[in-house]
Formats: structure tokens, sequence, C-alpha cells
């Protein structure tokens, strides 16, 4: 186990060393300056160089890239470019809203699929499985940012149950602040739970296929006994591998609906700052996402072992 | 008292009918044996009677277990009766416990499930229980899990689960098919004990003749949904008064004739010399790699023209990695391949290509052996591939059709996809396949294990007059010790990747040397054997 | 009444240094609440005195006395004296300094603090836009110990003082208690960012905001309008929009082409269209709130025929040009109605949709443009058409002349009539196509007073700002 | 026994099979009814989608305009003829492109198993799907400009690797098949048996994740072109509607509910008509059903 853990550390941070190069070449060719973009359209040349100069962009290419990736390693992810403050603090800020959507919509998103999922398993064909796949079957078609501004037209504008988006902060209290995630949530959390579910079903479905299922029958086990006893371990490889995806698509996956929600997210961070040229920190937030999908794989791989005692044994 | 009785039984899934009119009764204490071909319908009346069958399956008749009227039982009855009075055994050791719990639990579920003791106790039941099959808890402990026993072992918890709350009705379906004849030997022993200590009924569900001979008071023979032919053991296959229990049994003892012209002084078509084939292991650590898997252990071996050799061997010796690395489908570690006196691959070095066409192949699994998405014409004519001009238009016809009829089919099925075809009969387009560039060795691996008794007995012929009439060597793969008996000259036994014995077949059969031969021997079953014994063992009750 | 307020604005500051960067939406925060320069812009553009008292000119208008106003001082409670004026000066002008206008002092000779409260500034030629150009944001005057803290820490003399800072949420500031002129109603002011047009629409009707005085969607103010809970703020701003043109590029180099062009246009449908009715045509480079506009929509009238005999005239036929539109709605929407304009003259434009970074570079810098949609915000910008690497390439000669003598004219009657003659001549070079004047279209709740209507500067003065019940 | 192979009657009952399955033929349905109006579209539409008629804005539904008007009086109904052939094209040229370089890719890797090559591009594969694709596919556009082409580019990007690895671990288990062996025995090289025997037998499998893919692609290109990143005007798109309806959500409720519903109903349609296509291929089912 040990030294799966250790290669599969090695991979990861090969893995991370790529996707730097990836990320900073590719920040690298955009087009527009930061120093123009910051001083605007009347600015003088002068000024924009002097600017540029501030924020070390007249340096080589190489050098730039092994100072970024040192000072990352140090845990310094520099300064942003517009906002001139640490990007380990801004991105801080965001993470304290963007993690916890993503929680609150990876949680709701289980919720709602774990049941429905074993619900329609354990009704084959009968009208209240048909009834759940159709509705998922909606729920995958439904683009998010839509379903989010029907969201928005209805509990916000028209009943106004809940404010139309925006996040008061932690300090407001925890709840005021889950309330405003709520809408953001639901919307994220939808299509995934549909997802969600339809793999649980058919993971279900194929795990009640199975042999040791029918002997589990012969023993005397009712259906559902079956079903919850034997198949459900067996089936939730697949499911967790979908929720540990979900996770890392969530937690970048929100750009736009933090948008609709105007949301102080990690998303609409990236977004904005590559709009505004802000390199260095769309380097070091996609840096972050890529770490944390590697990071999320990993543990939902450890996950696995604890599933299922036939990896644990391959891999000691 | 009669613990099954089975009287009218028809079932169809959706409108196609499985079985028609079963009749059959089973005794306290005794084991009656169901044969028949794949399809016949055993395994259906053996679900039918649990009533696990398929979702769309219709029954009508009377199925009665200790008494009771399966059909007029509720759900929760039913799962009151499966596992205490009434219990089963799957073909399948491999897939048939959960791989995710420890076994231990799962036999003490059996236990739990019926109220019969709480967690505790069930416990303490599931050790007792695995100790009687064999597996003590100091020798295998019960928190292990299913990956971490062998075929055998694992078919031994299965048993342990069937038996825990002494059911009066045991069914065994095909227990025994995916282990290897000592393992088999075990397993067969085991139930008979089962059986005779307390005096529960078997039902016991098998292709192979030989087996039911030695093990059942009763069989019952099925064709096509029907019980053709029942009656106790003995008399049934000594009277044979069905023709087909008779066409079974003549099957399954069938050895076919042969006229082998063995070129003892020309060159060998194979020789095979010091080979070693290693599959590597996963690194212990970082810095310390694993000893490789030695899957082949420095084998040597000859092939003369016209003679067929045998290797057997239980299953995993390393028979079909020796097979592949003669037809160079991967690379040896050490040794040299010889086709015809002239190098074919070693150790190193690639395949010689021209020489391919020397030496073919015919696989096991008549299904999967060819791609369902050509026409017979380009499956069988793939191997012209290696002409180095490969005929053309009417000259491909002309063999693409003679090949065929070589192996008993028409030139006019060359148009139809392999679907169409039966097991037996794509087995034929295989060798067929093998045959139609004319090579001097064809490799068979396990080529007729996957087919039934008339069908195999067909295949046998095939081979044989093949053999003879084109001169052809076959080395011919097989852990069924009386199919090699029936077919070969000589017989190569391996074990653990090595060959321990070589012998002619007659020398080896009659006069096995090494113990390892001599068990093999001991452990396959064997019809004429069963049947001449006297029936002391069987005791009425 | 309620004394604290939630503004809603559509782009984040990047920082809220005004004298360190060019967004506007540090102004929009920081102009007259948190900073002031020595002189101020006031709602309706005129140009007062600040933390200047008042201010004497020499003869030959070179020299500028500034008086300073006592007992000012800085949030951190230093003092505020002749020193900082110099300090901020100077440090605008400086050699390496960041200061995005930095044009604005490029006729200062020297600053000198004469005494605590008197400052005198040398100019090298006259300019009568001085004191306008001291009004700006990015002329404020700071502390030089606090300089290198602004752009997170903003320290001012203003009527607020900087409070939190809600990364990509909101800025709040709050009521200066020292303030050295007439306090604020207001307690505190916060500023929340919402750049989504349907989320700042939601936000408003939710009450999660109670202004919105730049607000981004026009084609909701009708709702608004029909809601007593809200008032609907309609004003100018110092944009003059335009559809400007790569006048050195062919075949854009020939008149003809670009008063085809204009002609083509039909400016009223865009400005229905893009912003539903409100914002004023203009004929040329000038805000028609200004005295001295000139009202030339009438040269280059919505005339099809015309354009197409122009167009003949110049010998093209299937005309492509591109049209590079930068993000904001009037750019955008603009942009595909005038492309079906021009469609219906024979000329194809290809639309880019593209970053306002990328149009700096693209379009901006690299000049690699056919046509493109910009508003030009700074106040009495028509000085650009004399600039010569700007970007559509105008510098015509004949202009340069008219500014270089409007530059050195003082009059306020001769300045009027060079004024008019610089609107003429672009108007009649065809240099750009003139399009509207962007409007300034707010939402407030309408219990509040006191919000500024117009847009002389980008600003969201706070200071007269109060609620009434 | 062996169990048979996958596609035994995959030809014989494959036409029957369909039509008794309610979810294929629906997929079918609404697959087709898109389609057909993304090709109709290049012969009519009921107005010229990109004619701005000011004065006629923002009407709702009529018999004139069977869904109304948009904010510049566009047709809507022609607006989502021609938006639905630019996501049809975007989406079909991007799961081409990750058909085309990503089953090679699989295939080559699944024939040289262990080799460097396989080690590269399923390291590779892992290294594009460790990145949030819409982010990346943001940054794409914002190098290359936006347009139909990127957002072909950006989505087709992260289809490679999907395909990459389908097709690697169907052929890993195809090549241990023993027709494959058989071919080997006959001489035939890696390159060969792959071409010949193992991407046939993918088909069916490329065919339903094809199809899902396509759905996806739709929906990426709709979310790109919500941004701003998708296709041009005056060349209508699904998203781009959506995001210019946005702000007439109360005041013109059906700008926003007709391309939501057009993209809604095409990747429902795709979707089931993808789950069909596996029930069928699949013997297993087929076998349950019929
Ligand atoms: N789920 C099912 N649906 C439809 N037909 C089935 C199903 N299972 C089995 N059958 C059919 O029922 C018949 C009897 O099958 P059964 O499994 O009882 O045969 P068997 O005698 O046990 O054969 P084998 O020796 O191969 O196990 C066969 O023709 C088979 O094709
Ligand atoms: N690709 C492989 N990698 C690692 N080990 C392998 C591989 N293939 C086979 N082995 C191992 O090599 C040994 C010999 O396998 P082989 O398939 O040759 O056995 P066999 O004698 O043909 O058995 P059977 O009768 O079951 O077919 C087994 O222990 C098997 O687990
Ligand atoms: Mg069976
Ligand atoms: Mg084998």
């Amino acid at each position: 186990m040990t030294l799966y853990l250790l290669r599969r550390l090695l991979s990861l941070s090969l893995t991370l060393l790529a996707a730097s190069i990836v990320v900073f070449l590719v920040t690298e060719i955009i087009p527009g300056d930061p120093a123009a973009f910051m001083m605007g359209i009347n600015a003088d040349p002068a000024a924009i160089a002097a600017l540029r100069s501030e924020l070390g962009l007249d340096q080589p290419v190489a050098f730039r890239y092994l100072n970024w990736i040192v000072g990352m390693l140090q845990g310094d992810f520099g300064q942003s470019y517009t906002y001139r403050v640490p990007v380990s603090e801004l991105v801080g800020d965001r993470i304290a809203v963007s993690l916890p959507l993503t929680l609150y919509a990876l949680a709701l998103s289980t919720l709602i699929a774990f049941p429905a999922g074993v619900f329609a398993a354990s009704r084959r064909n009968a009208p209240g499985d048909i009834a759940i796949m159709g509705v998922t079957q909606l729920g995958v078609a439904v683009p998010n940012f839509w379903f989010a501004m029907l969201l928005v037209l209805l509990f916000a504008i028209t009943l106004q149950w809940f404010s139309a988006g925006g996040f008061p902060g932690w300090d407001a209290g925890v709840l005021v602040a889950l309330k405003s995630l709520t809408l953001p949530a639901i919307a994220l959390a939808l299509p995934q739970a549909s997802i969600l579910a339809r793999v649980m079903r058919s993971s279900l479905l194929d795990t009640l296929d199975e042999d040791f299922v029918r002997t589990a029958r012969a023993k005397g086990l009712s259906r559902s006994q079956a079903l919850w006893g034997h198949a459900l371990r067996n089936a939730l490889i697949p499911v967790l591998t979908i929720v540990g995806l979900q996770f890392s698509f969530l937690l970048a996956g929100g750009i736009i609906i933090e948008n609709v929600f105007y949301l102080p997210g990690l998303g609409r961070l990236v977004f904005q700052a590559i709009s505004q040229r802000d390199l260095i920190v769309v380097r070091s937030v996609i840096i972050l996402l890529v770490f944390a999908v590697v990071a999320v794989t990993f543990l939902v791989d450890i996950a696995y072992a604890i599933a299922d005692p036939r990896l644990r044994r391959q891999r000691r | 008292m009669s613990v099954l009785s089975v009287r009218n039984l028809d079932l169809k899934i959706g409108r196609i009918p499985i079985l028609e009119d079963v009749d059959l009764t089973l005794d306290a204490g005794h084991i009656l044996g169901i044969v028949g071909e794949s399809g016949s319908g055993k395994s259906m009346t053996a679900l039918a009677i649990m009533q696990l069958l398929p979702r769309a399956a219709r029954w009508t008749g009377t199925i009665e277990v200790a008494g009771n009227d399966v059909g007029a039982m509720s759900e929760r009855a039913l799962c009151t009766m499966r596992g205490r009075d009434v219990s089963m055994i799957f073909q399948e050791p491999m897939t048939a416990l959960n791989p995710v719990h420890t076994i231990g639990d799962q036999v003490a579920e059996v236990v739990r499930i019926h109220g019969e003791a709480g967690r505790r106790h069930a416990h303490a039941r599931a050790i007792e229980v695995l100790g009687r099959v064999g597996l003590p808890p100091d020798r295998v402990a019960p928190d292990r899990y299913p990956h971490e026993l062998s075929g055998g072992q694992r078919q031994r918890v299965a048993i342990a689960m069937a038996i825990a709350l002494r059911p009066k009705l045991l069914i065994a379906d095909e227990p025994t098919t995916a282990l290897d004849v000592t393992t088999q030997a075990q397993i067969l022993d085991l139930l008979r004990k089962l059986v005779r200590e307390d005096g529960m009924g078997m039902m016991f569900i098998t292709h192979d003749l030989a087996v039911v001979a030695g093990l059942a008071d009763e069989v019952a023979v099925m064709k096509k949904g029907r019980v053709v032919e029942t009656g106790p053991t003995r008399q049934l296959f000594r009277q044979m008064r069905h023709p087909y229990t008779r066409a079974l049994f003549t099957a399954s003892a069938h050895v076919p004739e042969r006229q082998p012209r063995i070129e003892t002084a020309a060159t060998p078509v194979l020789e095979v010399r010091d080979v070693v084939r290693d599959y590597p292991r996963p690194r212990k650590n970082l810095f310390q790699a694993q000893a490789p898997f030695r899957a082949v252990d420095h084998v040597s071996l000859t092939v003369r023209a016209g003679e067929n050799v045998g290797l057997v061997g239980e299953s995993g010796c390393g028979k079909s990695t020796l097979a592949r690395a003669i037809l160079a489908l991967e690379a040896v570690q050490a040794g040299e391949i010889h086709l015809n006196g002239k190098a074919f691959s070693s150790a190193g070095a690639g395949p010689d290509i021209r020489q391919r066409a020397a030496a073919q192949v015919v696989f096991q699994d008549p299904y999967g052996s060819f791609n369902p998405r050509h026409r017979v014409r380009r499956l069988v004519s793939e191997p012209f591939f290696l002409m180095p001009e490969s005929p053309q238009d009417a000259d491909r016809e002309r063999r693409i059709g003679k090949a065929l009829e070589d192996v008993g089919l028409t030139a006019g099925d060359a148009d139809k996809y392999i679907h169409e075809f039966s097991g037996g009969q794509r087995q034929r387009i295989a060798i067929a396949r093998a045959l139609i560039i004319e090579p001097s060795l064809i490799v068979l691996d396990e080529a007729v294990s996957a087919l039934d008794v008339s069908i195999r007995a067909q295949i046998l012929d095939l081979l044989a007059g093949l053999s003879d009439r084109l001169g052809l060597s076959y080395l011919f793969i097989s852990h069924d010790l009386t199919v090699v008996r029936a077919i070969t000259d000589r017989v190569l036994v391996m074990q653990a990747g090595r060959i321990v014995e070589d012998g002619s077949t007659e020398d080896i059969f009659h006069n096995p040397r090494h113990p390892y031969t001599r068990s093999l021997l001991a452990a396959t079953p064997s019809l004429a054997a069963a049947l001449d014994e006297p029936s002391g063992e069987t005791v009425e009750t | 009444a309620q004394t604290d307020i939630t503004v809603g604005m559509q782009l984040e500051p990047p920082n809220l240094d005004p004298t360190g960067g060019a967004a506007a939406a540090i102004d929009e925060v920081v102009y007259a609440n948190v900073f002031e320069g020595l002189t101020r812009f006031t709602a309706d553009g005129e140009v007062v005195p600040a933390l200047a008292e008042s201010w004497d000119i020499s003869e030959d208008g070179l020299t500028y006395t500034f008086h300073l106003r006592d007992g000012v001082t800085f949030h951190d409670g230093s003092s505020f004296d002749a020193e900082d004026v110099k300090f901020s000066i100077d440090r605008a002008r400086a050699e390496d300094s960041t200061n995005a206008q930095k044009a604005l002092f490029a006729d200062i000779q020297s600053v000198e603090a004469v005494d605590a409260q008197t400052v005198k500034i040398t100019l090298s030629q006259p300019n009568g836009l001085f004191l306008f150009n001291m009004a700006w944001g990015d002329a404020v005057i700071v502390a030089p110990e606090t300089a290198d803290t602004l752009a997170t820490d903003p320290v001012g003399t203003g009527p607020f003082a900087f409070a939190t800072w809600t990364k990509g949420d909101s800025v709040a500031l709050e009521k200066y208690a020292e303030y050295w002129g007439e306090a604020p109603r207001l307690d505190k002011v916060t500023f929340k960012f919402i750049p989504d047009p349907t989320a700042a629409f939601a936000a408003v009707m939710a009450g999660d905001v109670d202004a919105y005085p730049n607000f981004p969607a026009p084609e909701n103010l009708e709702q608004f309008k029909a809601d007593p809970r809200f008032t609907v703020i309609v004003g100018s701003t110092e944009g003059e929009t335009i559809l400007a043109m790569n006048n050195k590029k062919a075949p854009l180099d020939d008149i003809k082409i670009r008063q085809a062009i204009s002609h083509a246009i039909d400016r009223q449908a865009i400005i229905d269209g893009a912003l539903f009715g409100y914002g004023t045509p203009i004929g040329t480079h000038f805000a028609p709130h200004n005295p001295d506009y000139v009202d030339l929509t009438g040269q280059s009238a919505h005339d099809p025929e015309m354009a197409r005999k122009l167009l003949d005239e110049a010998g093209v036929s299937d005309l492509t040009l591109s049209l590079k539109l930068p993000p904001p709605a009037y750019a955008r929407r603009g942009g595909e109605i005038i492309a079906a304009q021009l469609k219906e003259v024979g000329i194809t434009a290809e639309i880019t949709n593209v970053e306002w970074a990328q149009w700096l570079e693209d379009v901006f810098k690299a000049k690699n443009f056919d046509l493109t949609i910009v508003s030009h915000t700074e106040p009495m910008d028509i000085g650009i058409y004399a600039r010569d690497d700007y970007y559509f390439q105008y510098a015509d000669a004949d202009f340069k002349a008219i500014l270089e003598e409007l530059n050195k004219t003082t009059d306020p009657a001769n300045r009027s009539e060079l004024l008019g003659k610089a609107q003429r001549k672009i108007a009649d070079d065809a240099v750009n196509a003139y399009l509207f004047q962007l409007p300034r279209t707010g939402v407030a709740n309408a219990k509040i007073m006191g919000l500024w209507p117009n847009a002389p500067t980008q600003a969201n003065d706070m200071t007269a700002v109060y609620w009434v019940d | 026994m062996s169990a048979p192979p996958a596609d035994r009657n995959a030809e014989g009952n494959f036409l029957g099979a369909a039509l008794r399955h309610p979810a294929f033929i629906a997929g079918l349905v609404l697959t087709l009814l898109f389609v057909g109006a993304a090709l109709l579209s290049y012969l009519w539409t009921p107005y010229d989608p990109t004619r701005l008629d000011i004065a006629a804005k923002l009407q709702t539904p009529t018999s004139g305009h069977w869904f109304g008007t948009d904010h510049f009086g566009r047709d809507i109904f022609s607006m989502l003829m021609v938006g639905a052939r630019v996501s049809i094209a975007v989406a079909i040229i991007a799961v081409g492109i990750g058909v085309s370089l990503g089953v090679p890719l699989g295939l080559y890797a699944a024939a040289h198993r262990g080799s460097l090559l396989d080690e590269v591009v399923m390291r590779g594969n892992d290294l594009i799907f460790a990145f949030p694709s819409l982010l990346l596919a943001i940054l794409i556009t914002a190098v290359f400009g936006p347009g139909a082409v990127n957002a072909i580019i950006a989505i087709g990007i992260f289809n490679i690797p999907v395909f990459a690895r389908l097709s690697r671990g169907a052929a890993l288990s195809l090549w241990t098949r023993e027709f494959v062996l058989a071919a080997r025995v006959a001489g035939k090289g890696r390159a060969r048996i792959s071409v010949e025997h193992i991407l046939p037998n993918l088909m069916n499998l490329l065919i339903v994740q094809g199809t899902i893919q396509f759905s996806l692609a739709v929906l990426a290109e709709a979310a790109l072109a919500y941004v701003g990143l998708g296709a041009q005007p005056p060349l209508p798109s699904w998203g781009r509607m959506l995001a210019d309806a946005q702000t007439f959500i109360s005041l013109a409720p059906h700008l926003a509910l007709f391309p939501g519903l057009a993209i809604v109903l095409t990747v429902l349609g795709l979707n089931l008509l993808g789950d069909g296509l596996r029930d069928l291929h699949d013997p297993r089912l087929r076998r349950a059903r019929t």
C-alpha cells in the first residue's frame, strides 16, 4: 500500500508539473498585455513600461516560470497584477465560497441521487423507475445556467423567498450564508444528481445480475435485503468515481452559475482574471484546480480500496 | 420421505418453452443426478425449485419441497424456505461469493437471516461449518475475503453456506465444472459425505456422465426441456432404454479410430528447447523488483510428423502459456523453438514470419475465436496472409471450399456469418482456418472442452481423420484425460510450468511413474470404473 | 431615516488607488468619497474648488498659486498640507510613474510648496484645461506615508473612509468624522459588484441593492418605471459612442467610403435597439450637453441610397470589413445592428467579439481592424483626433492646427468658435461614424435623494445622498 | 460455458428490436427533428434570421412569428433553425476531432500496451482530464479569439481523451480474444489487426459514446456561446440567444424559453438515442426486453 501511495504521489507531481508548463505557456501566448490593460486607453507608454517592470513582466519567460514554480513550492503564489494582493489571499477568500458551495451541491446531489437510483433499480421497469429515469434524462439535458435563470425568476423575483444572488459572507451567520448558497447549489446539483442517479441505478442493476446476489437470494435473503446487504457496496465503485469527478467539476464548473448569482467564487475569479489578463491569478488558480482534481482522484482510489478488499490486496 | 417432488412442470420464458412436463422425485439421504446437454433445461429446473427464475419466466405444475407447495407460498415464506429447507450451490465459484464480505460473514449470514442465532453465535456456527467443509479457522481464517482463496476453497465456502442450516434439500448446479480434476474429486467426496452424514437430499446437476455415475443414486436424463429417462444410476446406465441416453453414453466414452503414421526418422515437426516464459510481477517497492513469475520453466519437447502429442496438467500449470510461446505469440525469456528443423523463434529474436504457416492453432472458445463481423470466407482465408503470393480468385475459392468440405461443411457456407453456426460447426470452421494453408502442426488448446459430449465426439473423429489423411501433427492441450487418452499417441504431463512425465499414451495411463501423474489419474472420474464398482458405498435409507 | 446604502456597480475595481490605475470602477468608488483633489467636478460637470480653497493665475497663464484649505486631515489622522500636494503631483508625473493619465500633468514644469497652505505650480506652456485636469480622479492628493498601500488600503481626505473590501463582492466605506466640509448624511456606503445584468436586475428587484446608478440593462428600465418602489434616473455621460474607422487602412482611407458608412447607419434604430431609446444621437465627437456642441447629425443622416451611391462612386462592391466589438452591451448590441444596417447597403461586417485586453492589443495598439465601436468616456476629449498615433489614425494637419490654436486660447468666445470648427472638421472628414452620447441610466429606491443624474466624470458621489421616509 | 460475444445477432433483428424500443424511437425522432431543421435552414427559413426589425421587437408568439421576435425584432423560429445548424456542426466536428485523434491513439496504446507511448498517451489523457474543461476552453478562446472554430477546438480537445480511453480499454480486452490471437497466428501485424479486427468491433461502443459525447458537445457549445465564446453574430447560436435573452427574462420570457427548450430537447433526444443504441447493442438487455 505504501509503495502504491508513493507511486501515485510521484505521478501526481508529474501531472502537476506538466500541467504547470501547459498553463504557463497557454497564458503566455494570450494576446493582451496585463500592464496595458491596467493602464487603460489613454495611458502613456512610459507608464505602461514602468508598470511592466514593476510587475516583473519584462523578465525572460524561463525565469518567470521558474520563479513562479519555486514560489509555489514555498507556498507563495505571487501577487495579483490587478488586485495587488497576494494570490493566496484572494484564492483563500474565494475558496471560502466555492468550497462550501461545491460541498453543498455535492451533498444535495448525492442525497437526491442515491435514494432515487436505489429506488429506481429496485423497481426495474416499473412505473416508479420509468418516472425517475425520465426526470433524470431531462435533468441531464438542462443546461444549468438556464435552470439557474428559471430559479432566479421563480424564487427570487417572483416569490422573493431567496435573494437573487450575492454572498453576505460567513460573518453574517452560517444560516444566512447557506441560504444565499441554496439556489446556486440547487442549480449546480440538478444535472449532477441526474447523472449520479443514472449511474447509481445502472451500476446497481449490473450488480443485481451478479451471481453472488443470486447466491444471497438462495440463502433466503429477500430482494431488498440482497440489494442493501450485497449489491449496494459493490455497486458503489462507479458511483464513487462520478462523485470524485463531480467534485472537481463543480469546484471550477461553477463559473457560469457564480456569474448568474454573482457569487465571489473561484470560477468567477479566474474568469475575471482572464479578461483582465491577471495571468498570475489565472495560472495559480488553474494549477490549484488541477491539484484538486488529481488529489480527489487519489482519494477516490483510496476510497475504492476501502470499499473493495480486492484492491487493498493487489496494491500491497 | 420425499424432500422434493416436481410434477408436470412446464416453464416458458417469454413465449419460448423451456421446460415441458418435467417430473422428478428425490428422497432424503439420496442423490439425484441430472444429466443432459447444454441448454437442456437443467439449471432452469433448479431455479424453478428455488423460485429464483428470471423475471420473464412463467411456470405451471407442482413443485413440493419438504412437503410444501412452493407455488402456493408467499415471497416471505419462500425467503424463509430458501437457505433453511432448500439451498443451492452454483456453478461458478469465482463469482458466487460477494467480493466485499469476508467468508465468515457470508456463512454466518445464512444463520442470522433465518433468526437461528445472534451475531456472535452465528459466527461461531460459521466457523464450525467452515471446519466441516475442510476450511478450519487455523488454516483458512474466516475473516478472509473470497479473492484470497483458491477456486476449490471458494466452492467449499459456497457449500458451507448451503449446508449451514442443514437443509433438507441441496441443489448443486454443476458445482465442479470450473475446478480442476483433483479439486473436483475433493469436492465430490465432501458432498457425498455430507449427504450421508446429514441425511439430506441432493440434486446434482452435471453434463459429465462419469461424475454422476460415481455419485448419484438415481439419474434423470434431460433433453430439450424434457426428462427422457429416469432410474437408479446403475440400472439406467446398464439398460439405457432411451436412445438419447445411449447416445450420450457412447459419445462420452467415444474413442475415434486412428491409423497413425508417425515418421520417427524425419526431422521433428516441432522442437522446443529449454523454453522459459516469465511474467513480471509488480515491484515489491520502489527499489526492489520482485522475482518474475515463471509460468513455463525450461520446457523441452518434440513432436514428430504425423504424431499426436497430448499435453495435460491441472488448470494454471502453464499449458496455454506454452502454447502461445510455441506459436510465438509471446516472447520467451530463454530457449528456442524449431519448426521442421528450422529456427522459428528464440529468446531475444522475434518469430521468423515465413515459418508461421507451418504451425496453426485452434482455440477453446468456438464463439470468441472469430471476428463476428466477417463472413466465413474471410475468416477461413485469413491465414493466406502468410503466403508470399496468396491465392486469388478461383484458386482462392477452391481452397476455401475444400477446407470447409474437409471439416464436413459445404463450400456454400463461406457466405454466412459466424453467428449462423452452432458451436460444433464453429469449431469446425476454426479447424478449417487452421488447415487452409496446410500446416504441418496444429496446436489445439482445449479445443473440445467447450463442446457438448456428442459434438465433442464428432470433432474428435474429424481431427483423427484429418490427421490420418493429411499426415498432420497435433499438440493437443487439455485437462480432460479421457479425451487425451482417446486421441493422442504420446502424452506430456505438466505441473507448475515443468514437464514431469513424457511417455506413450498407453504407458502413461496404465503405468504412471510420476506421483503427480498418478494423483491426476486417480482424480479423473471414469464412467466405466464407476459402473463396475460394487454397490457397497450406496447406503439405502 | 436610513443612513446606510448599498450601491450596485457593474465592475469591481481592481484596486482602490485612482492614481495608479485606469479602471473607471476605481473612481466610481473613491472619487469625491474617499479622495479629493485640488479641484473637483460637480454633478453638472463644473470645476469647483476642493482642497484648494482658491487660486491665482499669473498673467501669462503659466503659474497657478493654490491656497489650500485649513484643517484638512487624512483618514489616518495625519494632517494635509502643501507638501502632500507637491508629493502627489510629482509622483504622478515622475519618470517611473504608473499614473494612467500622465498626460494630464505633461505641461507641469515644477511644483513648489511655498508654505504649508500654498502651492505654486508652474507650467511649461499655457493650458486652458489645467484646472479641469486637476479635477480628475487621477490627480487626487495622497499622503506620502500611505502612497504605497493605496491600492488595497486607500487613505484620502474625503467624507468617507475606506472600511472593508470583500474581494469579488463589495467595498464598504464609513463616514469620516473629522471631515473638513459638510458632513455627509450617510453613515455607511457599500458598493456591491454585480457584473451580470440579469443578476443586477434581480438584485434591484429583490432589494439587495438600494441604487444602481449605472444600470447595465436599459431594457429593464420600463419595469422599474412602472414600479412605485423605484425611480429611474436618466442622465448623460461624457461618452461619445462612435463607430471608429481605421482611416489609414484601405479602403477606409477613401472618404467616400467613410461617408457611405456614416449614411448607412440609422442612429435612432441603434439607440432604440441597443439602448431602448435612451441616448442622444451625435453627429460629431462632442457631448451634446456641452454649450459649445454643434448638432451635425443632419450631415450624416440615415440615407441608404446615398450610401450606395457613394460606394458606387468609390468604385467598390462586395466590401467586407472587420468589426471588432469590446464587451459593453452598447458595443455588442450596437455592432449587431450596425452589421445589419451595413448589409442593407452591401457592406459585410464580420463581427468579432473581443475582450478589453484584446481590444487594447489588437485594435488600439496594433490598429488591426477596420471598424470598432467604443464610447470615449473621458470629458472633453476631441483632442484625441490630433494625436499622431491614435488608433483610428486620423492625425490631420489642419485639425492639429485648429487644436493647437485652441490650446493657446483662453478667451471663451474664441474657444467656442474654435471648438465648433474642430467639430465640423471631423464631421466633414467623416473620420468616424458618430452614433450617440452614452446615456447614464440608473435606478434607485424611490426614497433615495441626491444621486448624480449625469456623469461628468466617472463617480458615484455619495456626499449629498440621503434617504427620505 | 463461454458467454456468447456481445453482438452475435447484431445485424439480424436490430431493426425489429429498434422499432419496439420507445426511448430509442423518441430519441431518433427528436434528433431527426433538429437535424432536419438544421438542414432545412440552408434552403428555407420563415424569415431572414439576421434581418433586424427594431420596430417589431419583443413580440410574443403570433401566427406571423411562431416563436415571437427577439430584442432586435428578429424571428426567433428562424434563428433557432439556423442555431441548430451551428450547434450540430460544432458538435459533429468537435466529436469528430475527438474520434479521429482519440481512437487511433487508444488503438495504438492498446496495441503497444505497456510501451513508452502507451504510457505517454495515458498520462496525456490524465493531464487533459485534470484540467477544468470550461476554464481551459475559455483560455483557448482567449488565446485564439472567440468563434465557432475555436469553440470546436476547445470542445474537441476534451473529446480526445474520452475516446482514447474508451478505445484503449475496449481494445485491450479485444486483444486477448481468441480471434485476435488467430489473426496473429495468421501473421498479421499489430497495426493491421487494429484496423481489421479491433476497430470494427469497437464500432458499437464508439457509436454509443459518440452520441453521448455529441449531446455533451451541444451543451458545451451552448455554455461557451453563453459566455460569448461561441459562434459570433450575426450567426445565431442557441447559447448566445439565451445569454441575450437573460435580461429580458421577466419582460419577455419567451426569448429564453425557446432556445432553452431547443437545447434541452436536442440533448434529450441525443441521450435517448444513445441509451437506445446501447440497449439495442447489448444482447443481454435486448433479450430481456423481447
Ligand atoms: N434468462 C433467460 N432468458 C431466456 N432464456 C433463457 C434464460 N436463461 C436460460 N434460457 C434458456 O433456457 C434454456 C435452458 O437453459 P438452462 O440454463 O436450464 O440449461 P442447462 O441445461 O443448465 O445448460 P448448461 O449445461 O449449459 O448450464 C436454454 O435454451 C437457454 O437458452
Ligand atoms: N499475462 C499474464 N500475466 C501474468 N501471469 C499470467 C499471464 N498469463 C498467465 N499467467 C499465469 O501463468 C500461469 C499459467 O497460465 P496458463 O494460462 O498457461 O495455464 P493453463 O495451464 O493453460 O491453465 P488452464 O487449464 O486453466 O487454461 C498461471 O498461473 C497464470 O496465472
Ligand atoms: Mg446450467
Ligand atoms: Mg489454458
